[in-house]
């Protein structure tokens, strides 16, 4: 037994053998157990076959990103084995199936724990589908779990099927710890079983803020690795009182939630790159039509359909070129599931208050499978809906248009809600008047109309002044006086923060630069940038689209960069290593 | 009480004159006066193209938005309040080229909205390009030696997908369209109203619709008999109009939603979440 | 009678007019005297109605943009008075047709030509459309144009339809002419009348380049101000054997010219902003395929449907933010109708030789109806089609898939065309290995995957650096010392060199960096930039995008901008005004 | 000459085992086999799904694309070079959902390609959403209390824009798909093949279907006959499959196309201009 401050755990099966179900058990044993997590989803664009992972990565104090290698292997296939047994650290362990797999590339120092995890299942099913339970049986003794949590928690994961089924995985699971107890317990961490911690991936809980925000119209079309927003709200549809309309594709559900903002409603929708970039003429008419909009971007792997599974953040150019022509718009990229709450709630403010479409990227590593403990405090919403003009006045009430795009100070206008006695207008894509009416047509490039149409191009753009000055700059992770600062954004974060860590233990003094409110930057970012000292860039995409941004932004040029495009996420090792690096220290 | 005068806009329609979109623009206000329809219950939702410039032109809610995304605009505007009457008026491209996958949709899953289609068989607002129901041989910009694309029926294409009401009007007969559109607003579910409405400019078959057009109810047609529907819809003997299909046994998008998830529509006010509620969801997982 | 170098005349009417077909008569008649041209079709999103104009900038050489004011005004309607005639030059004239408009804000020193236009023409036709005609011989008069010139090109220009409405035509031209003689003549330039000079507007020019560039597929969906190459080639498609295809939609078209590349032929599509932001999913589908395609934008004012028909250049940040993730694209843009042919097959010849979709950036003040007299030599192409896959070898022939992606040197590798025995793939959007197979599915995360997925992201990214070196910097338009450089980009290039000109009589030093090729930057530009003196930018979008996009480059930050963002075009006395102001110099 | 085995791809199809599609791609083998087309003259277009990974699976030319748009880009490959036979081979969401309408244009233009549907009533790949024919009532992901959406029927919407050739195989009888692929292939024209392809992950309904299906052909049913089609379709006793509706009467799109413009297809080399056709073209305007 060793007591470890944070393991990591991998689970290792081909597709259709409920690993991610098995994953979750165990992210959920760990919580119960008071201990920290994050997990990540190894999957493939494979429904059934092939060779999908989930790992956990849990500790006494707050994890944020896969963590150092692996500590517990569970391989259910050969190839599990592998692949993965060589990135074993020492100490650790590796359980596999050995009905079906050979031991091979167990590096020294790691203990093998051979299980005829099938065979045992199948004495309690007819299918194998229980060597899962079997497995986090022998894995809860090993790492010194109380029996009691993993019933505990088996009884609350089937509640609602049978209560056979659970009895039988409970059955199976104590045949597994009793395998595990026969060894020599492993790596450990110091649990608290009074304290049950609550986890949830960005998705989930980006869903969860939406409607605490109030949101109550859903719009998509399913997009790996969007989908789970949809299902989360889709299951929560009747309980919450949320329309959730399934589009026949991605344009009918941007279009649908601008009608449904137009009459009222707070709506978002969501998908990811390849339906973003079908919903981007509507961004434009959201935006020229002044309908507030929330538009959530998950992130994955591409070009084109790329590698729908996997994880990259090469959306932000898209967001920053979105459609024709230039219109405000509002990028946000929540940084893990914690922020991810108060984020929805921000966007649906902002949105509101500026009537201005938001987008909020988050990408794989941070959304689908990838649940993180929930540390922050989720609030209620305060909820302003922004200028809204409720009543008409009595000289309204015959003949005349409501001045729906009137000129002000701030560049926002009172708007109307179908429905409104006397206030009634057109929300025009065509440029327009204060009125809403046409100057594209008869009036377009007449004297007058110059002077209007430039008017309402500065009203709309003008939002933006008055936004950059709400928007965040980056938070400071990390000590003040550094060697380096990373740049990051959204989801990189996460695995810089555990490098900072262990630079620290190492001597090496790294902070990060977390920016989550990518557009507009606000204006204390050029100065930061400028009095920091040396940069360095993070994230995942082949050209270091942020840091090229924040060239175009700030003229501050980051050189040394750190661009991963291979679709896996981020390990703290390798960020460790690129600051070695580049700050020309030895690696390891 | 409601009268027309109420619906009257003081911008002036920048239509051609003569076009057959006027037509549509009268027919339209006299059925929601007919059918006591306040102003500010209806939102006119359009696309992009001359007839797509009609919400400007009566004054009710409007949104003008994009080519071929009136649709679902409309389902958002209907599904987010159920207590307005949702009306699309565009045109053929609009409609039947760009957009026809959402018109097709709404009408297979019955969305409670009324389509009204100023079909002049030709791209007007671009000045005259082949359009999908344009037809063989006819001589456009795009097809200055004659179309060889075999048009789209739009009528048996939504009878073909489930649609519930289906019908054409003519712009040349307002108060026969006026009836029409009634119908349409009073349907339970999707309804679509084809109309005639001629493009002087471009293609301008007024005489020759003059001669040929009928009226369904005139010829004795019995709606609810789909097989008589469509082979009225594909008929080369006369041109047709009246209602040609309808059924009132399909519960509407929006009465199966509301059986799910309640009478409380989106559009009334936002519902937050308490923190009891917050915490429960918060720790759904764990 | 005043002899000048260039003048300007403008036609004022309501839609339906006939004003463009007017237009078009003067340029024809201009043309075929051995004068330049450049004209401006300001039109407006109305079929019959509202108020348009034609404005001809005409000269003893070459003329870009605009002009000047207005030498001659033609007014049809009081509205055409009005907006128009406060801007007549000195020495101009102003006809109208006094049978409805009545003179209005006619300044000091300018003749007013009254003529009862419309009750002309109607003792030749039952419609006044004959008016234009009577316009057009008073005009000729004034300017001193030999009669015989305007017969002729009636001739021609009513050649296919009935011989008798040129001769009524003619004889409505005969008695505007003879209302002019009766005046004193006004400005007029020095005319050749063995000299015959073309002219074609950059939509024409550029269509006419990819024909003759073998392009044998075009797909659009109309939209302004587009649609004129969309007509062009439907008008030629007979004779020269183009099939056209008139997709339902823009996605249709864009997909239909991929997959009519795949299958061999020279493809292109072509649409406006709107149009370009529903192709973009497509765009990314093109360069994973590494399928060869051109896709024109001729721009025009937005956001959203904006002003449908006027002009400006705001697409830019969308070209450089298509779709999701990063891909190679080439992005160029000419500088009007002589530049537009050669960069038609150039197009075509960098899309097929590296595989990658080069996007065209037009705009309205170019397009439609912005005639140039071609001054430039329209060489026949030279084909390249690229590293193409003729036959197989005789080991191909059974069982094997043809190595479509094989790494190379250059990032490119030798494509086949469906029917050729032996040499089969798949084109795939999902990543892939050399020969087209999935590792998106059971193969992705796998270590042996990874680098397969690195491998070809920098295979196809690494065609840019060869890309690159072919990319042209800006040709330099003016002296090489300067007291300022104009940073222009495609059609904003035009009012510059007008600028240019004039600036240089008035002993201001002045020139212009005009980039055409866009994306990927020639790497001899920041060098440019660097050695330049004062810089100052020149567009017509809101944010000032192609600054923003070389300070994203190269670091250089270009402070003085010109942006014109209210649908007209740029003036060259608007650039003057600029250039003056930023060297703080008085305004006239 | 052409056997299977030149058909024969060493790519393993990744799709569950027991999955409807296996037995469509061994449908579409013996028809190109018993067609006798070579490989190297097929192209099988396809979007994104399970169903669409078909094209590796067999070694012609393919092209798997984007989600919902094989049949532009298999119009595309077609225009460019009408010998090739073309055929998208792709899923329910792909070509009745977001590809709807590229689907029915073709159709009402009959341009002359087969589009084979897996269709499984679910979206597959995706793991299990509700498809534009999923079954009121049916529980998916995101429908977990039941569908309340209406489905869509394919082929009445094809034979309502005009379709010529609509049918419906079932993968449990590879031979009698291969027969109706095979003429849907020889069609003159745009041939709808729905396939019922049962995906036995997320909405396994082999049992049902095999007890419900049986044969036009042995029903007797008369493809000219387009009323008895559309019955047929819409019927609930039973699963007909076979040949719905046919007719051989309608050029098809290309031959219109070659009748304007000649047969020189755009594929067979880029053909250049002269300089005194530059010259001729470029004097146009003056
Ligand atoms: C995405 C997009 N594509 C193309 C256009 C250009 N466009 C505007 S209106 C129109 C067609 C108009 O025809 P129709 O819908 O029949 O309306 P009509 O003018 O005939 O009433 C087109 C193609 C556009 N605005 N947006
Ligand atoms: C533009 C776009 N939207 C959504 C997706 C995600 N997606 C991939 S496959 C698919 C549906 C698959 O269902 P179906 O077409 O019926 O094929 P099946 O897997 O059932 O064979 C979806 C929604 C995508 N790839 N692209
Ligand atoms: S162009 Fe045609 S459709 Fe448009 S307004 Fe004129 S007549 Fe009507
Ligand atoms: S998920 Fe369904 S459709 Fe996809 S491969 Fe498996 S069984 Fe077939
Ligand atoms: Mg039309
Ligand atoms: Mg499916």
């Amino acid at each position: 037994m060793t007591k470890v401050e944070d393991l990591t755990v991998r689970l290792g099966a081909a597709a259709g053998d409920g690993i991610q179900s098995a994953g979750e058990i165990l992210a959920r044993i760990l919580s119960r157990s008071g201990i920290y997590i994050y997990t990540y989803n190894g999957n493939q664009s494979v429904v059934r076959g092939g060779h999908v992972w989930f790992h956990i990565h849990a500790g006494n104090k707050p994890v944020y990103s896969m963590g150092y290698g692996i500590d517990y292997l569970v391989a259910f296939t050969q190839q599990s084995m592998d692949e993965h047994a060589s990135e074993v650290n020492k100490g650790g362990a590796i359980i596999y199936d050995s009905s079906s797999v050979k031991p091979a590339n167990i590096p020294e120092g790691i203990k093998a724990v051979p299980a005829e995890l099938a065979n045992i299942a199948l004495k309690y099913d007819k299918y194998p589908i229980m060597k899962n339970t079997v497995s986090l049986g022998i894995l809860a003794a090993l790492m010194g779990i109380d029996f009691k949590i993993v019933e505990e928690t088996i009884h609350t994961q089937f509640g609602k099927k049978k209560e056979d089924v659970a009895l039988r995985n409970i059955q199976a699971a104590t045949e597994g710890y009793q395998i595990g107890s026969k060894q020599e317990r492993g790596k450990e961490l110091t649990y608290d079983y009074s304290r049950r911690l609550p986890f949830l991936h960005s998705n989930y809980s980006f869903s969860l803020g939406a409607v605490a925000a109030g949101c109550r119209f859903y719009a998509a079309y399913p997009m790996t690795p969007a989908s789970p927003i949809v299902h989360w709200l889709a299951n929560h549809a009747e309980e919450l009182g949320i329309t959730v309309f399934l589009a026949e594709d991605e344009i009918s559900a941007i279009n649908a939630i601008i009608g449904a903002s137009y009459a009222g409603a707070r709506a978002m929708a969501g998908t990811s790159g390849g339906g973003f970039a079908l919903m981007q003429e509507a961004l434009g008419e959201a935006a020229m039509t002044e309908t507030p909009i929330v538009v959530v971007d998950v992130m994955r792997a591409g070009p084109s359909t790329g590698l729908p599974t996997k994880t990259g953040q090469g959306d932000l150019n898209m967001m920053l070129g979105l459609s024709q022509d230039d219109f405000p718009r509002v990028i946000v990229a929540p940084v893990n599931a914690n922020d991810a709450y108060s984020m929805a709630i921000r966007s649906f403010d902002i949105s509101d208050r500026y009537q201005v479409p938001v987008i909020v990227l988050m990408d794989f590593a941070i959304g689908d499978g990838a649940y993180i403990t929930i540390t922050e405090d989720f609030s209620p919403a305060e909820i302003n809906r922004g200028k809204l003009a409720l009543q008409a006045s009595g000289d309204m009430l015959n003949g005349t248009w409501f001045r729906r795009y009137q000129l002000t100070e701030d560049g926002v206008s009172p708007r109307s809600i179908p429905g409104t006695p006397g206030l009634m207008y057109v929300a025009k894509t065509d440029e327009h008047d204060e009125f809403g009416h046409d100057v594209s047509d008869v009036l377009a490039g007449l004297k007058s109309a110059l002077k209007t149409r430039e008017q309402m191009y500065e009203k709309r753009m003008k939002k933006l002044d008055y936004i950059r000055k709400e928007m965040r700059p980056p938070a400071v992770f990390g000590p003040s006086r550094v060697d380096l600062t990373l740049i990051t954004w959204g989801s990189s974060a996460n695995p810089a923060r555990e490098a900072i860590e262990r630079l620290r233990g190492k001597g090496i003094s790294v902070n990060s630069y977390e920016f989550t409110d990518i557009f507009p930057l606000n204006q204390e970012v050029e100065g930061m940038l400028k009095q920091a000292g040396r940069l360095a860039d993070l994230e995942g995409n082949y050209t270091g689209q942020f840091a090229n941004y924040l060239r175009r932004e700030t003229g501050v040029m980051i050189k040394d960069r750190m661009l991963k495009y291979n679709g896996e996420p981020i390990y703290p090792a390798e960020v460790e290593n690129f600051v070695m690096k580049v700050l020309g220290k030895e690696v390891r | 009480m409601i009268n027309l005068k109420e619906f009257e806009s003081d911008v002036r329609p920048d239509w051609c004159p003569g076009c057959g979109d006027f037509g549509v623009l009268a027919a339209l206000k006299d059925a929601l006066v007919s059918l006591k329809i306040p102003p500010y219950n209806t939102v006119v939702v359009s696309g992009i193209g001359c007839s797509s410039n009609l919400p400007g032109y009566i004054r009710t809610y409007g949104f003008h938005g994009l080519h071929g995304r009136p649709v679902p605009v409309a389902l958002g505007v209907k599904n987010s309040n159920p207590e307005l009457t949702v009306i699309v008026t565009a045109g053929d491209g609009d409609e039947y080229g760009i957009g026809f996958n959402h018109v097709v949709h709404a009408a297979r899953r019955n969305d409670n909205i009324t389509v009204i289609v100023m079909d002049n068989l030709i791209y007007g607002l671009t000045t005259g390009q082949l359009s999908p129901t344009s037809r063989e041989g006819q001589v456009t910009k795009t097809t200055p030696d004659g179309s060889v694309y075999r048009p789209l029926n739009p009528l048996s294409a939504i009878m073909g997908v489930g649609g519930t009401f289906v019908s054409r009007g003519f712009s040349g007969q307002p108060k026969h369209l006026s009836w029409i559109i009634q119908e349409a607003i009073k349907h339970r579910g999707f309804a679509l109203v084809d109309v005639i409405s001629p493009c002087v400019t471009w293609f301008d078959i007024y005489d020759e619709v003059k001669k040929q057009v009928f009226k369904l109810e005139d010829a004795g047609h019995n709606p609810s008999d789909m097989e008589k529907a469509l082979q009225m819809a594909q008929t080369d003997k006369g041109l047709p109009i009246g209602i040609f299909y309808r059924r009132e046994d399909v519960p509407s998008f929006q009465e199966m939603l509301q059986q799910q998830i309640g009478k409380n529509p989106p559009s009334k006010g936002v519902k937050t979440l308490d923190k009891d509620k917050i915490e429960q969801l918060k720790y759904e997982y764990s």
